[in-house]
């Protein structure tokens, strides 16, 4: 009796507590990313960005008088987690979303930020986040459909290979884009010996490459992420299938050298150009600033262009001197001038979708470096 | 339906290459005491356990009421009237002395499964009804001041007692009790013998295995003695006081006659 | 037919890593009767613990004697760890109900799988290229030296354990525990040392299999222990929980079945597969393969 | 014993009463993850703790539950309440099937067979079977709450319909207490051929444990599609089975018991924040002291609940 009393009384104690006071008026700019988990590497580059973005735009001044505030939410790279997360951002009283890495997490978070009128920026590519007709989604990368096109003209076209295999797993992003990519490649008159899904994770993919050695490849185009495309690399080599490797643009990543080990040396990546070569004043800037806070080199592009969408809704706000959310959107949605980014100029098409893009096909060097093998 | 009778014919059980049981009759009629004795190892629990559905018997037959038992299950066994208590006791020992008799209502009881979810008026009249008989158990075994004790920390004799009003509250028409009497002192076996006349006076067949000879002969009104799984004797106590099979299966295995 | 072969070999080389993992569950499970859940972190621990002897102790030498060295030095490691988990988390509760048992166990889980998180962080980590990528062609099968180096030196492993268990006073030791611990303990067995030597021995081929997870993977997580000690535990029914040879043969039909499977019917579906096999045999033949069914006493 | 119930029971459901209007919504979501983790935990006991089957495989009917309604939702338009009775039902069901051929399996080996069933089912989501289940990502963007046409967005609503679920759960409870099915779960947990030597048909009465546990975490399921107006079948993996296991032994199996293990487990790592990285790590601490200390529990089931006319004055009452 006396025991329970207690529990109660702690219980309603802690539930009072909780009612926070309230809080000094900022701009609150949530981060929905995999901290943890498979693409963690991914998610705290992300994290990383926009709170240097945001230390920087404060020591300025901040937005329109109002200091930045971030909130980081990880989403785990899992859809629910990602669910669960963009509850707790709208709940924390976010104004826009930075992120997911993965399309899945988008995806699963996008609606709850449109019934909110959050606004969300996320480099997801599936051609489906943008399909929906949300106004409060931007995506600040390109759509599968660009590079699927990409990969078709330049495996069929310029590389002419007679026997292609194309593999993904079962997320939003692979799985839209080894669709998009076998689609573009029937449509040139390629041949698709084999498609076939992985599990991601699962660590041992020797049995499906085993049936893909029977088909006798001469290329192989993984569209998922680099922790499986990497160990699928090695794999490919021990089981002496002589086909090029491509791997799609999640795979560009310094995990999928250290993954594949020697093996490494001769797969092809195919994505838009690298940060480290990025030809643009701002861009040099920023990753200067970024090694000199964290040590380390932002882990890809994508990370980077998170923070360009951040910077362009931002821009939005300063520009239409309101936080409101829907003209921020109408702003992008109609912006002649493009924004002078990190990863380029950015501008928005009607349906939330970066305008422009331009792919690359790069080597893995013997020392893991790369080389550009084919610019578009 | 043939009159309560139990008849054993030939009931054969091995374990492996073990007769555990071997060809065994027997025959229990209507308000009788039936001892079964024998010494250790004889297979007297195994004959129980064969009545009982807790094993089957690879030969023979199980005959109760005209109806063969032979095969069916423990608890389709209690639904035609004959139940059981264990050597050691196997009472549920978290649970109070009065949920423990509650137990042996569960056949009596009419609720449904669904019960279990929601109550209905009729549902909660057969609750009380047999709680009802609980309070009946515990008045006649004398347990109402344990009623909410767990039976796990009340005293041997008592959890004895508990074992009996459990089996009781089915309301058997053949009670079998294997060793009673054992871990119990004179006076609490004085006390059993009481019950147990008492019970067959209620028109309940007892059958019992017991170790405990002058009890035996006491409390039974016919007796069959086991030696290897075999029937080596069978007659009144008086008779079989006399038989010279019997002396000689006691005498020979007096050494190691206690467990 | 090549490739029946090709499969074949895939599924020995990772059948013989389930193998090892699963003596460690089977040997425990046959003294103690207890499923003993933080054996498979301890396999994702020692992956964890090679990698940093790699780079800390070795200083990421690369040669024959700094891989024994690392392989030695991880099992010893694992060894202790083993010895001490069961004094702080099994040993008290021996006597108490079962149920409670499997929930400490299930805790020591956790508290080994989030302390590789919390030392190591969340991230995969990479395992160094240890053993140099070399094939050899064999008519359309291609073997790796690395599958040579895991299927030679797992066989080996478990050939001394049958040998050591079979043959020696000790072995002997550990098998009438097995059958009856109060019998063993009045034929003058010390019962706590046998169940230490069995963490020992278990704890240490665990270790052998995290890092020939490691170094056939490369990719090492700190929740992968889960997904490892799923199946060596599979495989430890499936030949017959608490049966050492049994073991070793549940673990190479595994990997077996689950190459076939994978390489046959669909790769998605594997798990599932390997699971509603497994249930099968549980309500089938709950004993397993080698084990022996147990006659329970009324 | 009693007194407790007199006053903790109604003071406890009081507070759970007003509790939305006192917090933010932030710490609303929380108390709803509490209230629906609590409907589970509960499942799980009549399974685990009442009937001491080793079920180590809830996540799958709770899971199959937030399916149903997310597919009858999102696939063919149905409202969320009317999705409840099949959310209840189709768990049930399928319990009962799976239930049947393996609970005469003992222990260990029941503990086994439904973390396979559990690992067998997220595979079934993850690959599509039917094409209904979303794959790996699941099924996004299901509609909120709405009752006769009146829409039920707010969280205060959902808070409510999870709060709505807890007190029919508790009442079944209370039902299944005061019953001869749920006396009978007592008894087969306590000694299987005790209790089959008495007359009950064990069998049945474990598969019906199953039936009924399954149904209610099914309806959990439900709340928690609706709560985040999305299923995946990561929710639903084995390792959430292991908690909910784990939180019915380590509380003990009774209400009080798993209200603090479910407290402890989702609520306190919410307070606090920093330490959220370590609170699996102390929680296996905690169940391993938990299991030391105190092996049935901490706060263990309470057996006596009999008529009080059976209580004869100065007695050695309970």
């Amino acid at each position: 009796m006396q025991k329970m009393f207690k529990v109660m009384l702690a219980l309603v104690a802690v539930c009072l507590l909780a009612v926070p006071a309230l809080a000094a008026d900022t701009l609150k700019v949530g981060v929905q990313a995999p901290i943890t988990g498979s693409y963690a590497n991914e998610g705290q580059g992300i994290e990383n960005g926009v709170r240097l973005l945001a230390e920087q735009i404060n020591g300025k001044g901040g937005v329109l008088g109002k200091q930045i505030e971030v909130i980081v939410c990880d989403d785990q790279g899992t859809a629910m987690a990602a669910a669960i997360c963009a509850k707790d951002l709208v709940n924390k009283g976010v104004s826009m979303v930075i992120g997911s890495y993965t399309s899945t997490c988008a995806e699963a978070a996008q609606k709850t930020y449109f019934n909110a009128g959050i606004l969300q920026t996320s480099d997801g590519t599936a051609d489906a986040l943008t399909e929906k007709g949300y106004w409060t989604f931007l995506r600040n990368s390109f759509p599968n459909s660009a590079e699927a096109g990409f990969v078709a003209e330049y495996l069929v076209n310029v590389k002419k290979y007679q026997r292609i295999v194309v593999i993904s797993d079962f997320s939003t992003y692979a799985d839209g884009l080894a669709n998009a990519a076998e689609a573009a490649i029937k449509k040139l008159g390629g041949n698709v010996v084999s498609r076939d899904k992985i599990k991601a994770d699962s660590q041992n993919f020797t049995p499906v490459l085993t049936n893909i050695k029977s088909k006798n490849p001469d290329a192989i185009f993984f569209a998922g992420y680099y922790s499986d495309g990497g160990q699928l690399r090695a794999q490919q080599v021990a089981l002496g299938i002589k086909a090029d490797f491509y791997g799609g643009d999640a795979n560009d990543n310094p995990d999928f050298v250290k993954l594949a080990g020697s093996a490494a040396a001769g797969a092809f990546i195919v994505n838009v150009p690298s940060p480290d070569v990025l030809p643009y004043d701002i861009a040099k800037s920023f990753i200067a600033d970024y090694q000199k806070k964290y040590g380390e080199m932002p882990p890809s592009i994508w990370g980077l262009m998170n923070i360009d969408g951040m910077r362009a809704i931002i821009h939005a706000m300063e520009q239409n001197n309101s936080f409101d959310t829907k003209k921020a959107a109408d702003f992008l949605h109609n912006m002649t001038e493009p924004l002078p980014g990190i990863t380029g100029p950015i501008a928005f098409a009607k349906d939330g979708n970066r305008k422009g893009g331009a792919y690359v096909v790069k080597k893995i060097q013997a020392d893991g470096s790369y080389s550009n093998e084919y610019v578009q | 339906m043939g009159r309560n009778e139990l008849i054993l014919k030939d009931v054969t059980k091995r374990f492996g290459g073990l007769t555990a049981v071997d060809a065994l009759n027997l025959k229990v009629t209507e308000g009788q005491i039936y001892g079964i004795i024998g010494p250790n190892g004889a297979g007297k629990t195994t004959v129980f356990n064969c009545i009982t559905g807790i094993y089957e018997s690879e030969e023979g037959s199980v005959n109760w009421r005209g109806e063969e038992i032979r095969g069916m299950t423990p608890y389709q066994i209690v639904d035609r009237g004959i139940v059981r208590t264990f050597q050691t006791i196997r009472l549920f020992s978290q649970m109070s002395v009065a949920e423990n008799i509650m137990s042996g209502r569960h056949i009596k009881s009419k609720q449904k499964l669904w019960n279990g979810i929601f109550h209905t008026p009729s549902s909660r009249r057969d609750e009380l009804e047999n709680w009802k008989k609980v309070e009946e158990q515990l008045d006649f075994f004398k347990l109402s001041e344990f009623a909410a004790v767990p039976t796990g920390s009340l005293p041997y004799g008592i959890q004895r007692r508990v074992e009996m009003a459990r089996a009781m509250a089915v309301e058997p028409t053949l009670l079998i009790l294997d060793e009673p009497a054992a871990g119990l002192n004179d006076k609490e076996t004085l006390e059993l013998l009481e019950t147990i006349f008492k019970i067959r006076d209620r028109g309940v067949t007892v059958l019992l295995i017991e170790h405990d000879m002058d009890m035996v002969m006491e409390v039974t009104d016919y007796l069959t003695v086991i030696n290897f799984g075999k029937q080596i004797a069978e007659g009144t106590p008086e008779e079989i006081q006399k038989n010279p099979a019997v002396i000689e299966a006691y005498l020979g295995s007096e050494d190691d006659d206690d467990e | 037919m090549d490739i029946f072969l090709q499969q074949l070999a895939n599924g020995l080389t990772i059948g013989s890593m389930f193998a090892l993992v699963a003596l460690g569950y089977t040997m425990v499970y046959g003294v103690m009767k207890l499923i003993n859940f933080a054996h498979g972190d301890m396999v994702a621990a020692s992956a964890f613990v090679g990698l940093t002897i790699y780079t800390q102790v070795m200083g990421q030498a690369t040669s024959l004697l700094a891989v024994i060295t690392i392989f030695l030095l991880s099992a010893v490691c694992m060894a202790c760890v083993g010895v001490i988990l069961e004094r702080v988390a099994y040993r008290p509760l021996r006597k108490a109900p079962r149920l409670s048992a499997v929930v400490s166990a299930l805790g020591a889980s956790l508290v080994i799988q989030n302390g590789i998180m919390l030392i190591w962080g969340p991230r995969m980590r990479i395992f160094p290229e240890l053993v140099p990528q070399v094939y050899w062609d064999l008519g359309g099968v291609v073997i790796s030296l690395i599958q040579v180096i895991i299927l030679t030196l797992s066989l080996v492993l478990m050939v001394s354990l049958y040998l050591f268990v079979e043959k020696t006073r000790m072995g002997a030791a550990i098998r009438a525990s097995s059958i009856d611990q109060d019998a063993a303990r009045l034929m003058g067995i010390n019962v706590n040392s046998i169940i230490a030597l069995i963490f020992i021995i278990g704890s240490s081929l665990g270790a052998v299999g995290g890092l020939f997870i490691g170094l056939y993977y490369r990719g090492i997580t700190f929740n992968m222990g889960w997904q490892y000690g799923l199946y060596a535990f599979i495989a430890a029914i499936l030949g017959g929980i608490g049966n050492i040879p049994g073991a070793m043969l549940g673990g190479m039909l595994l990997g077996l079945f689950n190459a076939f499977i994978a390489g046959y019917v669909s790769s998605t579906w594997a798990d599932a597969f390997t699971f509603i096999l497994l249930i099968l045999i549980l309500i089938v033949r709950p004993t397993g393969i080698l084990g022996e069914r147990v006659a329970e006493k009324v | 014993m009693r007194e407790m119930q007199k006053y903790a029971y109604p003071i406890f459901l009081a507070v759970m009463a007003v509790l939305p209007h006192l917090l933010n919504s932030r710490w609303q979501a929380v108390a709803i993850t509490f209230l629906i983790f609590t409907v589970v935990a509960l499942s799980q006991d009549i399974i685990l703790g009442k009937s001491g089957m080793f079920n180590m495989g809830q996540a799958l009917f709770f899971g199959m539950g937030a399916y149903t309604t997310a597919i009858l939702n999102h696939q063919l338009g149905w409202s969320i309440v009317a999705t409840i009775p099949l959310a209840i039902l189709i768990p049930a069901i399928f319990g009962v099937v799976l239930a049947g051929p393996i609970v005469h399996l003992r222990g260990d080996y029941l503990l086994v067979v439904t973390i396979g069933f559990n690992i067998v089912f997220v595979q079934v989501l993850q690959n599509n079977l039917g094409g209904v289940t979303g794959g790996p990502n699941g099924i996004f963007g299901l509609d909120s709450l709405s009752l006769f046409g009146i829409n039920l967005a707010s969280q205060v609503a959902v808070y409510y319909f999870a709060f709505l679920v807890l007190l029919a759960t508790l009442w079944v409870m209370r039902n299944l207490e005061k019953s001869k099915p749920g006396r009978a779960l007592h008894y087969l947990r306590e000694d299987q051929l005790a209790a089959e030597s008495i007359g009950i048909n064990t069998r049945i009465y474990k598969i019906f444990a199953f039936g009924l546990g399954a149904g209610i975490a099914g309806l959990a399921g439900t709340v928690y599609a609706t709560q985040y107006a999305a299923v995946s079948p990561e929710a639903f993996e084995f390792i959430q089975s292991v908690l909910f296991f784990s939180i019915v032994l380590v509380g003990g199996s009774s209400i009080p018991g798993i209200l603090l293990g479910v407290f402890v487990m989702f609520v306190l790592p919410e307070i606090f924040r920093e330490f959220a990285t370590w609170r699996f790590f102390i929680f296996g601490f905690a169940m391993i002291a938990a299991m030391i200390l105190r092996p049935r529990g901490i706060w263990p089931a309470t057996f006596g609940k009999i008529p009080k006319f059976l209580i004869k004055g100065g007695s050695h009452g309970a």
